[in-house]
């Protein structure tokens, strides 16, 4: 449709004011859905990383015999949702307390008997750290004889997995939310733009435009502040992403398929406001 | 193809502004408007383009009956109707050719029969010279001109004309009078509502309907 | 008090609207404009209004010239002329009444003055049972008589009236034309654009001044 | 200047669409500073308590004469930074450690001698925990003979300094950018209800209005819908605060200064937009 095209690039130049009005309106509200969407984006993967580091740890009797142990070791090791199996010598465990300690080291120091126990560290393979997986391998090690104790920090897990909860909540809450705000103000901006032109269509309507007619470079329009907003949005979701990035924390950039995404929900939301407003206008006109 | 049908007209803050009105206009038929200022002829044209529903009564054009035409027919029985406005009703923001290219663009026609159209329609309301020029920058009669070239431009089976030689003195007047004359040979329905009385009385061999406070009291037609 | 000194005016896009124009109107004078449509009736009323510039030589009105006036000036001489638009000109979302009021509220009148002033205009124009309507439920006529109201409410020392009466019939004509003479006869000049010459050859006492593609080609007062 | 408060209010009437978006701008934007506000306020009344708690801590000599002891405990009390001193026995330390360490705790019940030192714990007044003030506490408790060591946290104490500077200038920046966007989003929208108003105004100056006239129905337009803005602001804010406050933290709301200042905020914002736009579109038309 060359006509609708047309008149929707002379709406560009025609009211430059109110069609910048909405693109920036679009491209604020997407920006702080690209914010929001990075600060998400990176807390998975910070979490991710932190569940990683969920390990089993099964503290040995020490009366245990060194080649049982080995046996068990490499045994531990084939479960499918097991990395690998760190053994940790009584000496090695009251080396490593020490270094943790801290300020208080000087207290084992003094001690006649060493009364740490030899553990193995089980580590978890990625994607096996659902609460019910970890706790599966945790009681086949709890299995062994020589085994006094399986610890697997139960509570910390289920906190990660809480805390995975809330934010996909919070991200579905104020996202929604700014979506909606953001549709309320290009529906206002549209609107507006429309009032703007009422005279105008008023007067297609009298030399015999059909209603289609006359909403086409409207829809085409929304359409196209709707693009150009997101596009701005995200040259400044990267331009807030790489100034944070470098200077304070380290994070990632969006996945492609946000972005993208974030392109098409612009001309989405411009298309759709500007259909809302026009079909509701243009019934007072 | 113009039915009015008993026709009343109300407003809410002014009563009645046209009483029980009947007459018919018969295709290819000429004929003059006229009443006082405020008699009702404005809202007679604005009746046959379906821009306001009557009261009571009813109004039938080319087959169409006000109450029951529905949005999409009147978008396309307006491209059968040319309308000159009494107050132009020019977009602002496009040129005169844009303005009267406008009517032929919502009818879907194509570019380059726009172009060579409206070329011809300004030179014939005698604004060849004019057509890039946007409202703003056009005398009082250069705009009405560009109103008469935009009603033409569909070649209308009606054309209604309110008051279109207001802003227009005598050698203009008779221009775009011919214009319309010729137009009405060609077979186009003309009704052309004004108080210039001495343009009716120069043309005496068409009929004219005489509106008073919103009654018909007289018809040309019916009484000779 | 009006003084035109080799004015001509240049428009980008139509090139000379007036062309070396010079007359002179004293206190109290009536006159008529007259020229054919795009003559530049218009531009050089809107240049004693102070709405545009000329190009070449200069305008006086009361004292004031064009090109050394400044904008609080421009205020203060606009409440001294009173304006009927071509185009009238009427705030849309205001009624009749709030229109006229409008003209004297900007002047900081007391509002039982301007509400007895404005009831007293609005009768001289026969609208004073139209005061509560809105523009858009005004007949062009109707209209019309609202902004020659308007341009009446500050008892103005000057009129501009371009073409008044182009939207009403002879009754009304005759009234508003009365109603610029009986003001003419108080001690306000004016000036009234028009070509309507049937009016003019009615009034055949008054000045007549008249234009041709932007020159001054007749003067009744000078040639006689 | 009744005619001007009166066309202010008419144009309320008149143009609720334009009115509306400009106040709901107006909210929005002040919206969001108030949570900004909230955050702030809330950071700092915790930072003010975590800094409450900062204390000095002096290790005493194993040799100490207990008279020697009780007289300083009371001499540092009349420090002028002091609130209060508390002694800390040997026993009492060793009980405290254990409480501390949790899991380890066993480890102690295995010592036969304990190796913690007895102290005093040195409470500062409010307001007197700057990093000088809390060395100098901290020189003068070690200048007697029976104190070994002195401790009081100055990397920690250095670090809520900075995290104090670091949040008082993000509060600048965020806040100084809000209050940006709010202009410019304000200014558009007076510039757009002149644009809606062109007609009128160019009537209205034909009709010999001065430019004042013109002007101030359209300030006080301006100055009453920012602080109508403020107002629906202010409602918002207080409602995200009693949702969050019941729900998830414990939060203060904002002193009342605050809140006058940014209803005053609001008005001020909203003539002050108004008048940019009037006067530069003035010329224009
Ligand atoms: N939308 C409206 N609302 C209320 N009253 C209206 C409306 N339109 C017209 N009127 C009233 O109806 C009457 C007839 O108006 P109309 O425009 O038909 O007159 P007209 O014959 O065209 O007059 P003119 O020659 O002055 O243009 C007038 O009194 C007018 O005030
Ligand atoms: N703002 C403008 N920009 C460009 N050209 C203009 C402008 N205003 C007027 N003109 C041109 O100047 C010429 C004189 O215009 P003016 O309005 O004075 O004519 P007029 O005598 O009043 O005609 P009419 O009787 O049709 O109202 C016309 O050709 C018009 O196109
Ligand atoms: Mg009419
Ligand atoms: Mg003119």
């Amino acid at each position: 449709m060359p006509y609708a095209l047309r008149e929707a690039l002379a709406a560009f130049r025609r009211t430059p004011v109110l069609t910048g009005l909405s693109a920036t309106m679009i491209s604020l509200s997407l920006f702080v859905v690209g914010l929001f969407g990075i600060a998400a984006h990176n807390i998975r993967r910070v979490l991710e990383r932190v569940e990683e580091r969920v390990e089993v740890v099964a503290y040995l009797r020490d009366d245990a015999r060194p080649d049982a142990v080995r046996l068990a070791q490499n045994e531990i090791a084939t479960f499918p949702e097991v990395r690998e199996v760190l053994y940790i010598s009584r000496e090695q465990a009251l080396e490593l307390a020490k270094q943790e300690l801290g300020e208080l080291r000087s207290l084992f120091g003094e001690l006649e008997v060493n009364p740490l126990p030899a553990s193995f560290e089980i580590r978890l393979k990625a994607g096996h750290h659902r609460p019910e997986e970890v706790q599966a391998v945790a009681q086949r090690a709890g299995a062994y004889a020589f085994v006094e104790e399986v610890r697997y920090g139960r509570e910390w897990l289920d906190k990660i997995y809480l805390l995975r909860r809330v934010a996909g909540a919070a991200a579905l809450v104020i996202g929604g939310a700014f979506a909606a705000v953001a549709m309320l103000i290009i529906g206002a901006a549209v609107r507006m733009a429309i009032f703007a032109r009422r005279d105008e269509i008023a007067i297609m309507r009298l030399v015999g435009a059909t209603d289609g007619f006359v909403q086409r470079p409207f829809l085409l329009e929304g359409f196209l502040t709707g693009l150009l907003g997101a596009a701005l949005a995200l040259s400044f979701t990267f331009l807030v992403y790489r100034i944070l990035s470098g200077a304070v924390f380290q994070l990632e950039w969006i996945p492609d398929g946000w972005t993208l995404s974030g392109l098409a929900a612009g001309g989405v939301l411009g298309i759709g406001a500007s259909a809302a407003a026009v079909r509701r206008h243009l019934r007072g006109i | 193809m113009i039915l009015f049908d008993h026709v009343s007209k109300e407003y809410p803050r002014s009563g009645l502004a046209l009483n029980d009105v009947s007459f018919q206009v018969r295709k290819g038929e000429f004929c003059f408007l006229t009443g006082h200022s405020g008699a009702g002829k404005s809202t007679v044209l604005r009746l046959i383009h379906m821009a306001d529903e009557p009261t009571r009564g009813e109004v039938r054009v080319s087959g169409y009956a006000s109450g029951k035409i529905r949005p999409r027919e009147i978008s396309m029985l307006r491209r059968k109707i040319g309308y000159v406005f009494q107050d132009f009703r020019l977009l602002l923001d496009r040129s005169a050719a844009e303005n009267v290219a406008f009517a032929l663009q919502v009818t879907g026609a194509r570019a380059a029969v726009i172009r060579v159209k409206v070329g011809r329609l300004l030179a014939q309301v005698g604004l060849a010279a004019k057509a890039e020029s946007y409202p703003a920058e056009l005398s009082g009669g250069e705009q009405q001109r560009v109103a008469v070239a935009r009603a033409l431009a569909n070649d209308p089976i009606v054309l209604l004309a309110d008051e279109p030689t207001g802003n227009l003195d005598e050698r203009a007047t008779r221009g775009i009078f011919d214009l319309f004359r010729s137009i009405n040979t060609a077979g186009t329905a003309v009704i052309l509502a004004t108080h210039d009385l001495e343009l009716v009385r120069q043309n005496s061999g068409y009929r004219v309907l005489e509106l008073d406070h919103g009654a018909l009291v007289y018809d040309s037609t019916s009484s000779s």
